[in-house]
């Protein structure tokens, strides 16, 4: 038991473990101090100085964040005091502050304005500093769009991308009313190490740091009656698209989503989930072809660990920081892109439909999938695979700009071709899914029978711990697996870049044991994604996390191998896993970049 | 007039200091919690301006149980109008390593570091030659302690210790949350004593001469003397070491060019007393009346009727805006806000009321800043604002 | 019924339908900003245009009805640019300052934005004129925030006739508000904020009043007591995002102790007392008319609980002010009792005590300011915050409403019966009344068993009942097989069709409720926005149910009114009722 | 191989890799450089494993490390308040006659940079200025002159 402290707060007293902030006893306690620089994924800051509390006796007022409780401590939160100097500092942020609140992307989900408002700041008289700033937006970026002017320095973005991804594209530069977020030598955010993760976006209280969009495309081509729209979502969306919308977190939401898109106009509504088995039909293959040359031909060339390619955060960060590591990587590109090869090879045959005229959107928790695919190498289906990448957010915009009333909506299912999918797929979207998927499909591959977790559900991988451990014993393999008898497979599992950056040097210090690794940049996986819901927290992590499990065990089919679809793309068009067609269009090479 | 104790010239900092040899190692062989109680007796304060009793800050540090610990030397002279630091390390450098090696035996650390402002670069080839002589001599008598000399490299805000941490840390100076504080978490996260140049000298004295030599000068609460750095419309400026507890009347007769308006107590975050005001004034920690605290580092700066406070507030804001770290907001922005602000009043652009929200916010600086910087503002603002309403305006 | 084609999906729709309307009954939300539901529906903003297939021109979906065949597209491209060119002009002559503003984060105009999600600024337009009225007690006008909606003006003129609120000049000089020089606060305005409850932008608010309520607060040598309205339990609850109907009744008790209010009353208490004074006065005046020759007293008697109400009367029938019952309004009783019965017996001097009413109401304001409300100097309540200001301080507070436990109302001016409580609704003084009234007179109950008397719920202007007197006791002879005949409305155009009759000599009632906003003060002005009709229908529920939950549910039966009449005021309509609770009108004609 | 490469892998090998080294390799790399270039930041953040942003947001916190290029001798001249009352104006002014350049600039041929600073310590003789690491006290726009004429003959004679 920790030792616990008397306090008062607002004249209430109440016991309190020992060494807990003076915000956190206040919430326990049913009393909010309103907070900015604050956030439950970060270290304490204690900079923007709105959670000053009282505490009597002591002459200054004290950051509620920043000040541990103590034996006897008696604190008010509100004040006269303390609310005068709130009300001051909050002035003083907006005084600094661009505040065009109607045409800012952000309005509506700032926490500025909430705090504004809630302490109904109704004058202003300081002076405005914003013009005496020389302002410039950075949208070079295909994911992010930094506007400085919007900034109230809290330094969430720069703790984000040091403490959560270990990025550090972004840094506090200057001193004094100089005093910036920045990156490196003020360059674009996409002429730095920037991964285009948007864990900042999703951390930033204002509209400093928000998401390139592509509404307008979108609009414009679902307009064009000459083009056919195709669109998919990613896993995640559908657990984290009713936040936005009104529901709880932790709703699913997947049959409104589809009825919503097709209301919004899209020609065909289908599945990233599909590409997902399909994914783990490619990777698994790739995964056991891999073991085989290492531990049968004795491959010198081929490497081990294998790790997992779905998601492009991490790809950017492995290339800037692991260059000399590339090989590691699978060579699947990630679900979306397969999906967006193929709307333009085979739904456009399948269909009938001129690949020129397809225009291929995909729905993503992700900002980095925006960068993805506008890589060079994401054209192999002759065309660009996916023409515009939208965040949830983004979505949730279009379908209130549609008048769409989304609560009423009726449960749609996808379109066939490509809509199908099993749980395994849907998993794709929290953390240790991607691993599970795989490993229900290798072993049963490898030996013909189920994986030997009960009702399927590989514990282990799950759970929001920064790096995840599992190992699987397989015995007595099917014969054409028989190198394989009696070998340990481990497997680890990683989010969030920090805890990538863990796994990869013990990958360079030589030290890893591992067969298969999955990496995702996002902290809890995509369902964490920069491109999610704002805010995204510990607590919200865990309840979407939970939404896909739910998901899961609600689906029929809950094995890649045997999504029917899957099947009919192997017999009709692909022919077989890591055959000549999966090269051509589902893998991919990356390309080493500079750390500095 | 003047209060009862006259301006009193002392002579202790300065005095040779051909005997540190010997006192190092006489303190040396002395139990640490003696030593401790002799500067507690002493009532010595810390001389860099928040005045934290020196003796109890070696004593926490010394009751903490880690093994690396460090003596720091806060050698950031920034604040305007002080410059007694220089002086005492180019003149009795030797006295301030003895000090630090003495703290060193009684916190049980080996390792001391004197963090330089880059303004004095020049002092540093001399300073390291005082260094090896005084390493020698610890190796000559088999103690162990090393100094070395961290450069700032200019940054007003490295003079806050955790700042200065920070700072050597090879990070951005900006100062920590506290708690925790420097004797339980300081440089590295270690327990760290962190001294000013002239608290150390004045220890250096105290061992010299024992805590009862130094106790007697002073009033209560302000105990000792003190070195002033004196600038501005005088016709003496420079250093004087003069005990604590006079009249800022006594001080103005002395050093004043017959003319003296005001007088800027401690530095640009000090505060401004008006002709109006020397007489209830007094010069240390708790002063009477007016409640003055210890100058910052003991600047004092004169001006005369000749000079516009408007253009003084206005040069310390300015100074204030340039050096504030930027972090917390009440600083970051409330610096910009007070420079612009009196600015628009005396163009016109707001009435004479706005100073009086200014003042508000002042107040507000003062309470919810993160480190000293923010909340020191406020003095001299305050006080000019308050005292020379009619030149802030007109 | 007729078929109409939207966004590619077929539907039927009754004819006469607008296209807005036909497209929300499928689920089809047209971004939208003047239009209101069954109040204002002009056309004037243009956001909610929509693309008719053959049409040359947008249309205003709000306005334009739905026609066999139509095909409607309420998303095409070409409505998506002319919207975003709508707003954006509209933005052009708004000040940009959403963060400094009232309003922000409640305003349709912002929601609008974030819905429409301008990215670049193309017109930078001249700004209109810039004029803040602050002259009034209860509303202030700021026209440069002004988006020349209408909806006051329609508000003001067709729901309360008072026909303040106009457009003046043409083009871009027009402006909404009294005539060019005229002030809110020497107007006629009745200062009854239904204006400011629809402007959907920072252009109309209620004058602010919490600094002082905290300065109250923070002073130590006062004793702040607070008083809230009936109609303000049942709806507080939606600033903190409760359903509307929700009952918060005891969270906000307790949220106004956390507060700091040394003290917190409730005017139910006081509605309580205004039915038994109000209830004996009828009766007097009754008797009076019936039974004497040189008959002093006039009937119908009306209810003067609603100070917006009592306003208007003294401006436009100030002939007939004596039928105005002479009680003061419920929070007014409520504040002379606390300085007087409440500071005897705490021993507080009177000087010390500040109260606050915190009321759904924004004629409150100025009624408190009225010279009639003050005694020996000392104003009888000191400050009144609507409902909404209340939600501000809590949350300005940072208190945790929803996880709030109960707490409940300090005596001795804290118990109330479920008479009380349907104060709040329209109906409910003239049902509260009866109840008491009718069994004063005749021993018994109501007849119905419920207490309730239906005809005079709901949201129609105007509901009359009449109950027929039998077998009363014998102190009531006179009364006996008379047939009293009552009405109620709520909404000021109800009230001057009733005055007319009044003036006309037309009128058969005996007694009459009038409440200044439509449905009485669960939606007054200083209720939380939204309100339309299926809210108030909602907060009316609410009302009711808290009367129906309460095991006394008769004035006359609160214990602590009855200790009040023993212990201080001795009787109803007694020297000291008369000196406290009661109160007289000004004529305010110009005529 | 540039020798600002050179020189930072020495500095690196004199006081180590670790973090806490940084200011003291930024400070080496200033004093022979009088600027810290985005190659040599970029270099000093690979020879320390450091985020290159981290190095920048480093740099630009003191005032002395600067990261534009700055001439062979750097002028700054105090602007804290005794120094501003005892007519640092005129020293500028004169300093900006004969270097025919402004405050911020540097000369064309690279020589000189004139800067402000806050606060030199040397109130009691003021006004001062700091060229390079060498302070002059008790300016007057005589001895500004004197001092400035030196620096440049000596330039002249290196040449």
């Amino acid at each position: 038991m920790a030792k616990k402290v008397k306090i008062t707060i607002n004249e209430v007293a109440v016991e309190i473990e020992a060494g807990t902030s003076i915000l956190d006893a206040a919430r326990q306690t049913g009393v909010i101090i309103p907070t900015l620089c604050y956030h439950k994924d970060l270290c304490v800051a204690g900079n923007c100085r709105v959670c000053v509390v009282e505490i009597v006796g002591q002459k200054r007022l004290s950051a509620a964040c920043a000040t541990p409780c103590e034996e006897g401590m008696d604190i008010l939160t509100n004040s006269f005091k303390v609310r005068n100097s709130r009300k001051h500092i909050i002035e003083l942020l907006l005084s600094e502050h661009n505040a065009d609140c109607t045409r800012c992307y952000k309005n509506g989900n700032c926490e500025l304005q909430k705090l504004a408002s809630d302490y109904k700041i109704m004058t202003q008289d300081f002076i405005r500093l914003v013009p005496y700033k020389n302002y410039t937006i950075d949208q070079y970026s295909p994911s992010i769009i930094k506007d400085d002017s919007k900034c109230i320095r809290c330094q969430r973005c720069v703790r984000t991308c040091e403490e959560l991804q270990g990025v550090n594209a972004l840094t506090v530069a200057y001193k004094g009313d100089h005093m910036k977020i920045s990156t490196f030598f003020e360059k674009p955010m996409n002429d730095v190490i920037c991964t285009n993760c948007g864990q900042c976006i999703n951390h930033c209280p204002t509209g400093a740091l928000v998401e390139r969009n592509y509404i307008e495309e979108v609009w414009e081509a679902i307009a064009d009656k000459s083009v056919h729209v195709i669109v998919q979502t990613a896993p995640a969306v559908r657990i984290g698209l009713g936040e936005e919308l009104g529901f709880p977190v932790g709703s699913r939401v997947t049959g409104k989503m589809v009825a919503a898109l097709k209301r919004l106009g899209f020609d065909a509504v289908m599945d990233t989930d599909f590409s997902a088995d399909l994914t783990i039909m490619e990777e698994g293959t790739e995964l056991m072809v891999r073991l085989k040359k290492v531990l049968e031909d004795h491959d010198p060339t081929i490497m081990l660990p294998m790790a997992t390619s779905c998601s492009p955060g991490w790809i950017k960060y492995i290339e800037h920081m692991y260059p000399g590591y590339l090989g590691h990587l699978s060579t699947c590109k990630s679900p979306q892109q397969m999906f967006g090869a193929l709307a333009k090879t085979y739904y456009a045959k399948q269909r009938g439909l001129d690949p020129e005229k397809i225009v291929s959107v995909s729905i993503m928790p992700c900002t980095a999938k925006k960068f993805e695919s506008n890589r060079p190498e994401m054209h192999d289906s002759g065309y660009r695979d996916v023409d515009y990448v939208l965040t949830t957010r983004e979505l949730a915009i279009m379908i209130k700009q549609a008048g769409i009333d989304f609560m009423k909506l009726e449960d749609r299912p996808f379109d066939s071709l490509m809509g199908e999918s099993t749980g395994a797929a849907v998993i794709f979207g929290a953390t240790g899914g991607v691993m599970e998927a795989a490993l229900r499909t290798v072993y049963e591959l490898v030996t013909g029978r189920e994986i030997p977790f009960e009702n399927l559900n590989i514990t282990p991988v799950r759970g929001m711990e920064g790096i995840k451990e599992a190992s699987v014993k397989i015995e007595s393999p099917l014969e054409q697996w028989a190198f394989l008898d009696g070998v340990e497979l481990k497997c680890a599992v990683a989010h969030g870049l920090i805890n990538a950056k863990t796994v990869m040097d013990s990958i360079a210090a030589g030290t890893s044991q591992y067969h298969f690794i999955e990496f995702m940049a996002c902290p809890g996986g995509c369902l964490g994604g920069g491109g999610q819901p704002i805010p995204t927290n510990p607590e919200i992590r865990r309840k979407r996390a939970e939404a896909i499990y739910a998901e899961d065990e609600g689906m029929k089919l809950r094995k890649s191998h045997l999504n029917p679809e899957i099947l009919k793309i192997y017999n009709d068009f692909l022919l077989k896993p890591m055959g000549v067609k999966s090269h051509d269009l589902l893998h991919t090479k990356y390309t080493a970049r500079a750390r500095f | 007039m003047g209060s009862v104790y006259q301006l009193k010239r002392v002579d202790f900092i300065f005095k040779d200091e051909k005997d540190w040899k010997v006192i190092l190692k006489n303190s040396i062989s002395r139990p640490a919690h003696e030593l401790i109680n002799e500067l507690i007796s002493s009532e010595l304060k810390g001389r860099g301006g928040a005045g934290f009793p020196t003796g109890l800050k070696w004593k926490l540090t010394a009751e903490e149980n880690d093994l690396v610990k460090y003596v720091i030397c806060n050698a950031d002279e920034g604040e305007p109008g002080t410059f007694k630091d220089r002086e005492i390390l180019s003149k009795v450098p030797l006295k301030v390593l003895t000090s630090m090696a003495v703290c060193g035996h009684v916190i049980r650390s080996n390792t001391g570091y004197i963090y330089l402002r880059g303004e004095y670069f020049f002092l540093q080839k001399d300073l390291n030659k005082a260094i090896s002589e005084f390493e020698e001599y610890c190796r000559e008598i088999n103690f162990d302690f090393s100094i070395r000399i961290f450069m700032g490299s200019g940054a007003y805000i490295c003079g806050e210790e955790t700042a200065l941490f920070e700072s050597m840390e090879g990070k951005r100076g900006e100062p920590r949350n506290k708690p925790p504080f420097p004797s339980s978490y300081g440089y590295m996260g270690k327990p760290t004593v962190i001294n000013n140049v002239e608290t150390l000298a004045h220890t250096y004295t105290i061992f010299e001469y024992g805590a009862k030599r130094f106790y007697d000068l002073g009033v209560q609460y302000s105990r000792g003397s003190k070195l002033f750095s004196v600038s501005g419309d005088t016709p003496k400026p420079g250093i004087y070491e003069l005990e604590l507890g006079m009249s800022l009347f006594d001080f103005v007769e002395e050093f004043g060019d017959g003319d003296t308006k005001a007088v800027q107590v401690g530095g640009a975050s000090g505060f401004l007393v008006p002709r109006k005001r020397f007489n209830e004034t007094t010069i240390g920690f708790q002063g009477k009346l007016t409640g003055i605290s210890l100058p910052t580092g003991g600047s004092m700066m004169l001006f005369n009727s000749s000079r516009s406070m408007y253009n003084v507030l206005d040069n310390y804001l300015e100074f204030f805006r340039e050096e504030s770290c930027g972090q917390c907001t009440p600083c970051r922005v409330g610096c910009q806000q007070l420079l612009n602000g009196i600015k628009a009043v005396k163009r016109g652009d707001k009435n004479a009321q706005y100073l009086d929200k200014l003042l508000r916010l002042t107040e507000t600086m003062q309470n919810t800043a993160k480190c000293g910087l923010g909340q020191s503002v406020a003095n001299s603002f305050s006080a000019i604002v308050e005292n020379f309403r009619e030149e802030m305006i007109y | 019924m007729i078929n109409i084609t939207i966004n590619g999906k077929v539907f039927q729709v009754e004819e006469g339908t607008t296209i807005f309307e036909a497209a929300k009954q499928n689920n089809i939300l047209i971004p939208h900003f003047c239009y209101m539901e069954n109040v204002h529906q002009i056309g004037s903003c243009r956001i909610c245009v929509v693309e008719v297939e053959g049409g040359k021109t947008l249309m205003a979906s709000c306005v334009t009805p739905a026609t066999e065949g139509m095909i409607v597209h309420t998303n095409s491209e070409r409505v998506r640019d002319v919207r975003k060119v709508i707003f954006e002009l509209m933005l052009s002559d708004h000040p940009k300052e959403c963060l400094s503003c009232w309003r922000n984060q409640n305003c349709e105009l912002q929601e609008l934005g974030n819905l429409i999600q301008l990215n670049e600024f193309r017109y930078e337009g001249a700004k209109s004129k810039d004029v803040i009225d602050s002259s009034s007690p209860s509303i202030v006008r700021d026209s440069s925030k002004c988006i020349l909606c209408r909806r006051c003006v329609t508000v003001c003129n067709e729901i309360q006739g008072v026909g303040l609120m106009n457009p003046h000049h043409r083009g871009f000089s027009t402006f909404i508000g009294p005539s060019e020089d005229e002030l809110l606060g020497e107007s006629v305005c009745t200062n009854c904020g239904q204006c400011v409850l629809v402007c959907p932008v920072g252009a109309l608010k209620e004058k602010d009043s919490t600094v002082a309520v905290w300065e109250a607060l923070y002073d130590k040598t006062k004793t702040v007591v607070v008083q809230t309205a009936p109609a303000v339990r049942a709806a507080l609850g939606e600033v903190f995002l409760y359903e509307p109907g929700t009952l918060v009744t005891g969270k906000m008790a307790a949220a106004l102790h956390q507060l700091g209010f040394n003290y917190v009353f409730d005017t139910n208490f006081a509605a309580d007392l205004t039915i038994m004074e109000e209830g004996s006065e009828f009766l007097e005046r009754v008797k009076d008319v019936l039974t004497n020759k040189d008959k002093k007293s006039v009937l119908p008697m009306i209810t003067s609980c609603s100070p917006g109400w009592i306003k208007f009367m003294e401006h436009r029938y100030a002939g007939q002010l004596p039928h105005l019952s002479s009680c003061k309004s419920p929070h007014m009783m409520l504040g002379a009792l606390t300085k007087s019965y409440f500071a005897e017996k705490m021993n507080i001097d009177p000087a010390k005590l500040f109260v606050v009413s915190v009321m759904p109401c924004t004629a409150k304001k100025f009624e408190i300011t009225r010279p009639e409300m003050f005694k020996d100097g000392l104003a009888d309540v000191d400050a009144v915050i609507t409902t909404r200001e209340l939600g501000r301080m809590i949350k300005d507070a940072g208190i945790d409403f929803r996880n709030l436990p109960e707490g409940e109302f300090d005596s001795p001016l804290g118990l109330s019966t479920g008479a009380a409580d349907i104060f709040g609704t329209t109906g409910g003084v003239m049902e509260a009344a009866l109840r008491t009234v009718y069994e004063l007179v005749t021993g018994r109950e109501l007849p119905g068993g419920t207490l309730h008397i239906q005809p005079l719920a709901g949201l129609n202007r105007i509901k009359t009942a009449s109950i027929k007197i039998g077998n009363p006791l014998p102190e009531y002879s006179f009364l006996d097989g008379v047939t009293v005949k009552v009405a109620v409305t709520s909404g000021l155009r109800g009230a001057a069709e009733l005055l007319d009759q009044i003036k006309n000599g037309t009128s058969p009632y005996h007694f009459i409720e009038i409440m200044g906003c439509p449905g009485g003060c669960i939606s007054g002005g200083g209720q939380p926005r939204p309100v339309n009709d299926a809210i108030r229908t909602q907060r009316m529920k609410a009302i009711y149910r808290e009367d129906e939950g309460k095991p006394v549910r008769k004035s006359h039966e609160n214990s602590d009114v009855m200790l009040l009449y023993r212990d201080f005021l001795g009787m109803p309509l007694g020297h000291k009722s008369h000196e406290l609770l009661h109160t007289i009108y000004t004529s305010r004609s110009k005529n | 191989m540039y020798p600002v490469s050179e020189l930072i892998k020495n500095l690196a090998d004199q006081h180590g890799r670790a973090r806490h080294n940084l200011l003291p390799i930024l400070q080496g790399v200033v004093e022979q450089e009088r600027f810290l270039s985005e190659y040599s930041m970029i270099e000093i953040a690979r020879e320390l494993d450091l985020p290159a942003s981290e190095v920048y947001g480093t740099a630009t916190f003191y005032s002395f490390l600067e990261y534009k290029k700055m001439g062979k001798y750097v002028i700054r001249i105090c602007k804290t308040i005794t120094c501003s009352m005892k007519g640092k104006n005129q020293i500028i002014k004169t300093i900006e006659d004969m270097l025919k350049i402004n405050v911020g600039e540097t000369s064309p041929d690279g020589n000189f940079s004139l800067l402000q600073t806050n606060c030199l310590g040397f109130c009691h003789k003021a006004p001062a200025m700091l060229i390079n690491y060498d302070v002059y006290t008790d300016l007057t726009p005589e001895r500004v002159r004197e001092i400035l004429t030196g620096y440049i003959n000596k330039k002249e004679r290196e040449d």
